[in-house]
């Protein structure tokens, strides 16, 4: 799923200091079970916000309210009088969201999180990312662990001559990924595998690409 | 199953006692629908548990456990409590029994007080309190402890000075509800009961006796019951630790053990089995309450056998400082300048020693009640050679006379979870006893059809309580009533003198209908002992009984701000306003019942699960026995005799042929658990043999499994053989002739990984070694120990096998015994110190004492129903003291050995206890759900599974499609889920964050306003 | 073994001398005079001088500028390119550039993470990584073809090596890993800096066991330790060094002036050593910032004069 | 907190709020959540030992602690309130 983290309350505090009415808007799934942008701390953000407000002196209205999912149209539907009533938005949605809403309401929409990776929950609380949506999966050669989202240098053939035991050079809470691929490799009777070369990546499928777009006719609807 | 017909047993059962283990037995049988009478002779319940501050091993403190019993008890509509009473003769048979019953004068009209206090306040004369052990002074009218239970106030006949000489009346004069009754006399009546259980618990010893210890002299000596009531907050010295002599802080204190124990001469033979726990513990909390106390404990043998004892005694020795000697002292003198202690001893190396302490705490033991003769004799029981009930090993909660149970300390001595497993297990004989007459002799209220209030605009009905003068001498309670009228949502608003008084509850109900109420606000006491109370009332009257708060003017506001009027009024408004706010959005909460199965599994077909089978197959339920071997009995096969010489391998037999043609019981053999759906109350199940079958509870009984030793060459020659294979040589006839036997305690228990006391070993060596020296006199036995942990009863044996001549060899865990062996040559070397010096010995035959491990089953039956296990790998039960039979989640029970190592009496008495909590729950056709739940909402749900994450009881579960879904049955109402959820989809019924967001708003109406 | 470029690096390896190399780094501004006295101190007394690129991510004058430089004075050089800094466009780019001026060595390296450098908000590359570098140096020499396909009018002469590191975790795979480089066309090896000499002697016995030291060059990495204090932070702070605590602990235990002496003895004393291992086709004297030591080690080590080829 | 590359990026120093000096006749407003089986429980066995504290603190009474909300806590100090107390 999709991680964010909020941004600082002064950073957001800079963003709506000179609206009237604001809206502190979230979106109820991915960025709600890292609890970052969920309706409850959009709700929990709100009030954060209102006591900026009575602490530096300034009249504003805020509210909260939140949806499903920002990145869907249906979905706003619900919430379309509390959008009209604001003058500008603070979105707690991943970037998506924020992009989204910026498409179809003619008023500032503030992204409230930095959106950060694709993850996932290792355990309560602990979100970890995974992959880089590079648009070309190498996992079957790799055992199943991505070099390309999990080693710092997304190095194809690795590892680099920095892990030690098992860390990666720039943090000893960053597993090297290519020890993560050893072992499994190991643990799989694969190694063999290890010493074939990995091809240099076509990387036009990547974000490096370009923006890109998937269209799936056969689902589309001629609405 | 509840036959209604005509039997001729009776649907009430009289319980003699209202300690922990009577109280247990009283409320397992009013939940299944037993009527029960509890003779009290003691003005309140509570018995000895109630005067302990902290109970070891977790150092929870003993009122917070034991007083929601005690209310539970005292509101039970189906327990009728006979304060100050005695039982004067029993007639009749088991299932039909007329009890006389004996009841002093208590001069107080139960009806009329409120437990107020005015009149004990008043009352001139001081009397020396029984329940602090005579540290303080009580009133002539009093009531036994803070938290009695009745809490009406009692006078003691003695020393009234009115019914003494005629004069004073001061308590009339004083108490406003004019409940005191100087014209009450005696009443003696007659009770018709089905069964009856004695739970008189044990007086303590009086150490007075032995002079040379100075209890009684010096004053600075106290006994172990005293020193609880010095460290208990609601005692004599609010907890802190000070010497009675000058109330000076107390440096360093010794606990003296034995005091009255393990000593034929002039005091009782047998071990109490609680005195080294609770002086260990007692030095514990000592030490957290005054970090520069050294406590330092004389002692004999640190008997620590229970569950985790061992690991509680060794933090108590490295992070509390906790000094152990092993010695006895001579005797005590006072310095008498400075109020210490000078205690002589002799130390390890046999030097005489005067060490001075500036206390001394007495481990008093238990002995029976002085009357316990008599009491025995008026239920026509046989009391055994020390007064004390006599019960075999293999059936321990049956006196001599049927239809009459024994549960707790009478029995014999033993901790508290023993107590409750024991009291639960009369239970479940009493309700196989008198199974059909189930529900005849209690009376189901009837209730008028609820009123649909959904539609209405609230209209809050406020009743602000005089109490007396509890909270209108600090309150002005008119003021508050008046100050409501206007508040928004309050429809009628005014005072009442006592709101829970039978006149006050009446005056409610009828303002109830005059005005139309929809939600009522009582403002008074604490609603932990009284919203239940006045939730029946409204009900009483149509009203959903979730749409009532009761707002706490009295122990929160009046009590803790004596004297400031007005401050209190104030907060008293306040705190009317906020619970006004939160009534404004109650909701009735429709509790739904889950269908229960009357039928059970029990896994393990040991002794355990047989027993516990039997007990509930005898209630009329149907029982499933899972056993994984091709044949029932478990450990308890290869055992032949106990300690007091029942033949097990018969009791044995008897059980598996008893479980074979009880109509009830289907045993499933060679096979195990394959799953379990469903949830408690109706569970399925299917077997790998593919049986499948449907029931309402589970007894865990999976049992466990000897050590198999690898030490002292057990693998090198067959002259080093276990406990166990011996005691099959001595059965088959073994003459040990003029061998010598040597053998060795604590083989594979006591020692890291697996620090525990496995318990039985003890017992087993002793038993052998007695069946050898009777055998054959000449044989020569030695046992070499680290503490013999013959504990309770259990002692006369350890004194048999001395006076037959069998020696003992105490080693340390540092230089272990050394075993060599050539050939058919073994030497066994160790450290002896009585001799203080090495000795070596030749034995025949070396004899291991081993220890019990957890089945390896455990951990797969703990996966099944999530169940947890301590770092042993037994399973860990709900409460180590007040829930020791159950798992945290309903509807499942835990007995045996796989819940720790223990005696097969105590695995029987375990066994019964499973059997009487499983009966409890499938006594009822319906499993009522408690309103107080969380209630989930699926479509704003994502399942995120945070709540799964943290729920302590697993109720969030991942259903068939894929979601989060919420099983309200398991639900306790914590509402740590709603805590976490992110979508908001939990909320606690009467906690919902509307309602608690109303009570913040209002709880800041001033501070707003004035902004 | 002949040499197939005209790199005289290669030739001293053809010809079975022991070949000597050392390393410079380039200064952080664009005056030339410090690389050339350095160069000057020791260009007698090594047969190439490799130019890191980069190092540490720190911006630095690239390594191409310095190694025409060396070239115009008549000193070998051998190019370090790594590929956190250049897409593969950049890198053939460049690896042609080297080649104009007859550059004839090449170290392919990954690089340092952007993080340790001063740049720690940059954009790292990576479009190739080490491996594939060799690839497509050997792929432009051998075949004369660019990535794409096209063939190059004068193909690049460029006598490719690779860094190896036999401490780094996992250890099993260490030596797989060597022939991994091989396999992608390393011709010569230069390994990190050598202190835990018997890990060293297992690496290279697995790497003989595969015959790997006749497929390729190594050159055994060392680098004189200056102080026990330095000894410390390379020990603990350097992700990849191994550093026994007998070599922190000698150091110690000498007296605080003389400690920067007791280094280069030490030095000398694995240089003496590694001489007798199997396989050990040369040594890569790494003293940043202390270059004026390097002559003193050859000379005392016994790999002075160095031969004429 | 995302990991990233400590080794390089500094920590912000925590934005502290000036102190602000406290009136004389300050009567704080101080709100309690209070556990149903212990502190709450706790608190009326005070009332029932007439022990006498500061009249400032409210009480409301939660099912378990685990049940406090962050929406609660941000409520209170919204509306004005002094201070929390959260105990079970």
């Amino acid at each position: 799923m999709i991680v964010g983290e909020q941004k600082p309350l002064e950073e957001l505090w800079e963003y709506i200091k000179d609206h009237k009415k604001v809206l502190v808007f979230g979106c109820n799934t991915c960025v709600a079970v890292c609890q970052q942008g969920g309706n409850k701390e959009a709700e929990i953000l709100a009030s954060m916000l209102r006591m900026k407000a009575t602490q530096e002196g300034v009249d504003i209205d805020i509210q909260d309210s939140g949806i499903e999912r920002q990145c869907e149209h249906e979905f706003f539907e619900k919430a379309e009088d509390r959008i009209e009533w604001a003058d500008a938005v603070l979105s707690t949605a991943c970037g998506i969201g924020v992009q989204f809403m910026a498409e179809n309401y003619p008023k500032p929409i503030y992204p409230g999180l930095n959106t950060t990776f694709l993850g996932a929950v290792e355990e309560l609380g602990v979100y970890t990312e995974r992959c880089q949506a590079c648009g070309q999966c190498i996992l079957a050669r790799t055992g199943g662990i991505c070099p390309i989202a999990r080693c710092a240098k997304r190095v194809m053939n690795g590892p680099c001559g920095g892990s030690t035991n098992g860390k990666c050079e720039i943090s000893k809470d960053v597993d090297c990924a290519w020890q993560l691929i050893v072992d499994r490799l190991k643990l799989l009777g694969q190694l063999d595998q290890y010493e074939e070369l990995t091809p240099i990546k076509d990387w036009s499928s990547d974000r490096a690409g370009g923006p890109r777009k998937l269209v799936r006719e056969d689902v589309q609807h001629d609405s | 199953m509840k036959k209604k017909g005509n039997s001729t047993k009776r649907g009430s059962v009289l319980i003699a006692g209202g300690g922990i283990g009577g109280m247990q037995a009283a409320l397992d049988l009013a939940d299944s629908g037993f009527k029960v009478h509890m003779i009290q002779k003691d003005s309140s319940i509570g018995g000895t548990m109630s005067m302990l501050d902290k109970t070891f091993p977790t150092g929870d403190c003993s009122m917070c456990m034991i007083s929601p019993k005690m209310v539970e008890v005292g509101r039970h509509p189906n327990i009728v409590l006979h304060t100050l009473s005695e039982v004067t003769a029993v007639e009749g048979e088991p299932g039909d029994f007329t009890v006389s019953v004996h009841e002093q004068p208590r001069y107080v009209d139960a009806e009329k007080c409120t437990g107020c206090g005015a009149c004990e306040k008043k009352c001139p004369k001081l009397v020396v309190s029984e329940f602090e052990q005579g540290l303080t002074k009580r009133k002539a009218i009093y009531s036994l402890l803070p938290q009695a239970v009745p809490n009406t106030r009692v006078i003691d006949p003695v020393n009234c000075l009115y019914l003494q000489r005629g004069r004073c009346k001061a308590c009339v004069k004083f108490c406003d509800a004019n409940a005191i009754n100087f014209d009450d006399t005696a009443k003696d009546y007659q009770l018709q009961v089905g069964a009856i259980i004695l739970s008189p618990g044990l007086d303590r010893y009086n150490p007075r006796v032995r002079q040379e210890l100075g209890f009684g002299r010096w004053p600075n000596v106290v006994t172990s019951l005293q020193f609880e009531r010095i460290l208990s907050a609601s005692g004599p010295f609010s907890g802190e630790i000070k010497r009675p002599s000058d109330d000076k802080h107390p440096r360093k204190v010794a606990w003296i053990q034995c005091v009255g124990s393990r000593d034929p001469h002039n005091a009782n033979p047998w071990c109490s089995s609680v005195c080294c726990m609770y002086a260990t513990k007692q030095a514990v909390i000592a030490k957290e309450h005054d970090g520069s106390i050294q406590p330092t404990v004389f002692y004999m043998e640190m008997r620590a056998f229970g569950k985790d004892f061992d690991k509680y005694v060794d933090r108590a020795k490295t992070e509390y400082g906790v000094v152990y000697r092993r010695t006895m002292i001579s005797d005590v003198k006072e310095d008498p300048d400075t109020g210490s202690l000078i205690l002589r001893y002799a130390a390890e190396d046999g030097k005489l020693i005067n060490e001075v302490f500036d206390m001394v705490v007495l481990s008093i033991g238990f002995q029976p009640h002085a009357d316990a003769a008599e009491f025995a004799r008026t239920f026509g029981i046989e009391p055994n050679i020390h007064g004390f009930a006599r019960t075999s090993t293999l059936s321990p909660v049956e006196t001599t006379r049927p239809g009459v149970y024994v549960t707790g300390t009478y029995q014999g001595p033993k901790d508290i979870p023993e107590t409750v497993a024991q009291g639960s297990a009369v239970a479940g004989r009493s309700m196989a006893l008198l199974g059909e007459a189930r529900g005849t002799d209690i009376t189901v209220q009837e209730l008028p059809e609820e009123r649909d209030i959904t539609e209405e605009e609230p209209r809050v009905g406020v009743f602000v309580c005089h109490c007396g003068i509890n909270i209108a001498q600090t309150v002005d309670v008119k003021g508050v009533a008046e100050e409501m009228r206007g508040y928004p949502g309050v429809t009628y608003s005014d005072d009442l003198m006592y709101a829970c008084a039978p006149d006050g509850q009446e005056k409610i109900k009828e303002i109830i209908n005059e005005h139309k109420l929809n939600r009522v606000i009582v403002a008074s006491c604490t609603p932990r002992t009284h919203a239940p109370l006045f939730q029946d009332t409204i009900r009483e009257v149509g009203l959903n009984k979730y749409l009532f708060e009761l707002a706490d003017i009295r122990e929160q506001c009046s009590w803790c701000h004596m004297g400031q009027k007005e401050i209190a009024t104030l907060k008293a408004k306040e705190i009317v306003k906020m619970n006004v706010a939160k009534a404004r959005h109650l909701q009735p909460v429709h509790t739904d019942a889950v269908d229960v199965t009357p039928a059970a599994l029990v896994i393990g077909g040991g002794v355990a699960g047989m027993t516990s089978a039997l007990s509930l197959a005898d209630q009329g339920f149907d029982v499933h026995i899972v056993e994984k071997n091709d044949q029932l009995g478990g450990l308890a096969a290869n055992v032949y005799r106990t300690l007091d010489g029942s033949d097990v391998q018969a009791f044995v037999e008897e059980k598996i042929a008893a479980v074979d043609n009880h109509p009830n019981i289907a045993t499933h053999l060679d096979t195990e658990v394959e799953n379990t759906g469903g949830f408690v109350g109706s569970f399925k199940t299917t077997l790998a043999n593919g049986d499948q079958f449907a029931h309402g509870a589970i007894v865990v009984a999976s049992g466990g499994m000897e050590y198999e030793p690898e030490e002292y060459g057990y693998k090198e020659s067959d002259h080093v053989i276990t406990q166990r294979e011996l005691e099959k040589q001595i059965a088959e006839g073994l003459d040990p002739g003029s061998r010598h036997f040597l053998m060795i305690q604590c083989v594979g228990s006591r020692e890291e990984p697996l620090n525990f006391c496995s318990r039985i070993c003890c017992q087993d060596a002793i038993k052998n070694a007695i069946a050898i020296k009777e055998k054959s006199p000449a044989a020569q036995v030695t046992i070499l120990y680290r503490d013999i942990r013959t504990y309770g009863l259990r002692e006369d044996f350890y004194q048999k096998a001395r006076d037959l001549g069998v020696l003992f060899v105490r080693f340390e865990p540092e230089a272990k015994p050394q075993v060599d062996i050539d050939g058919d040559r073994i030497q066994v070397s160790a450290f002896d110190y009585v001799l203080n010096r090495d000795i070596r010995l030749f034995p025949d035959t070396v004899v291991l004492s081993t220890g019990l491990r957890p089945h390896p089953l455990t951990e797969k039956v703990g996966k099944q129903y999530k169940l947890t296990r301590n770092p042993d790998g037994f399973f860990l039960e709900a409460h180590v003291k007040l829930r020791p039979v159950d798992f945290p989640s309903e509807g499942l029970y835990v007995a045996g050995l796989a819940h720790a190592p223990k005696n097969l009496d105590e695995t029987v008495s375990q066994a019964l206890a499973a059997a009487g909590r499983a009966g409890v729950l499938l006594s009822h056709d319906k499993l009522s759900v408690s309103g107080i739940i969380s209630k989930h909402d699926r479509d704003i749900c994502m399942s995120c599974l945070a709540c799964l994450r943290v729920c302590p009881f697993g109720s969030p579960f991942i259903d068939e499609d894929g979601k989060v879904s919420h099983n309200e049955v398991i639900c306790t109402g914590c509402g740590i889920c709603a805590g976490i959820c992110p979508a908001k989809a939990f909320q606690v019924n009467n906690f919902r964050d509307d309602q608690i967001h109303a009570m913040i708003d209002a709880a800041t109406e001033n501070i707003c306003a004035k902004a | 073994m002949t040499a197939k470029t005209p790199s005289k690096l290669e030739k001293i390896l053809a010809a079975g001398h022991f070949a000597v190399t050392s390393e410079c780094g380039p200064p952080r501004g664009s005056d030339p005079t410090p690389i050339i006295e350095k160069a000057e101190m020791i260009k007698d007394y090594v047969d190439a001088i490799n130019i890191t690129d980069n190092q540490t991510s720190v911006c630095r004058t690239c390594s191409l500028a310095v190694c025409i430089r060396l070239k115009t004075m008549g000193i070998e050089p051998v190019l370090q390119m790594v590929t956190r800094d250049r897409n593969r466009i950049g890198l053939q780019s460049d690896i042609l550039g080297a080649a104009h001026w007859d550059i004839n060595n090449i170290l392919c390296l990954s690089g340092d993470h952007q993080s340790f450098g001063d740049c720690s908000k940059g954009q790292n590359v990576h479009d190739l990584d080490s491996m594939q570098l060799l690839q497509t140096v050997r792929l432009m020499r051998d075949e004369g073809k660019f990535l794409g396909g096209d063939d190059i009018k004068r193909p690049p002469q460029m006598f490719a090596g690779a860094a190896a590191n036999p401490f780094a975790d996992p250890f099993e795979i260490r030596v797989a890993r060597l022939a991994k480089k091989v396999a992608a066309g390393a011709e010569f090896i230069q390994t990190q800096c050598i202190y835990n000499l018997d890990k060293f002697e297992e690496w290279m016995k697995g790497v003989r066991d595969r015959g790997l030291h006749e497929k390729t060059a190594i050159m055994a990495g060392l680098t004189p330790m200056k102080s026990a204090g330095m000894a410390r932070y390379m020990k603990n702070r350097v992700p990849g060094m191994d550093v026994p605590e007998e070599v922190v602990k000698r150091l110690a235990d000498t007296p605080k002036e003389k400690q920067a002496e007791e280094g280069i003895k030490m030095c000398i004393e694995s240089i003496q050593r590694l001489k007798e291992v199997e396989g050990v086709r040369g040594f890569h004297i790494m003293a940043i910032e202390w270059e004026e030591k390097v002559p003193g080690i050859v000379e005392s080590s016994g790999l002075y004069p160095r031969p004429e080829v | 907190m995302t990991v990233q590359a400590q080794a390089a990026v500094p920590e912000e120093a925590p934005s502290i709020e000036p102190v602000i000096e406290i009136p004389e006749d300050w009567d704080p407003s101080i709100l309690a959540f209070a556990c149903h089986y212990c502190a709450f429980a706790a608190a009326d066995l005070a009332g029932v030992m007439r022990l006498s504290y500061s009249h400032n603190v409210k009480i409301i009474r939660m099912p378990c602690t685990g049940k406090l909300d962050h929406g609660y806590v941000l409520r209170a100090f919204e509306r004005g309130v002094d201070g929390l107390f959260v105990a079970g």
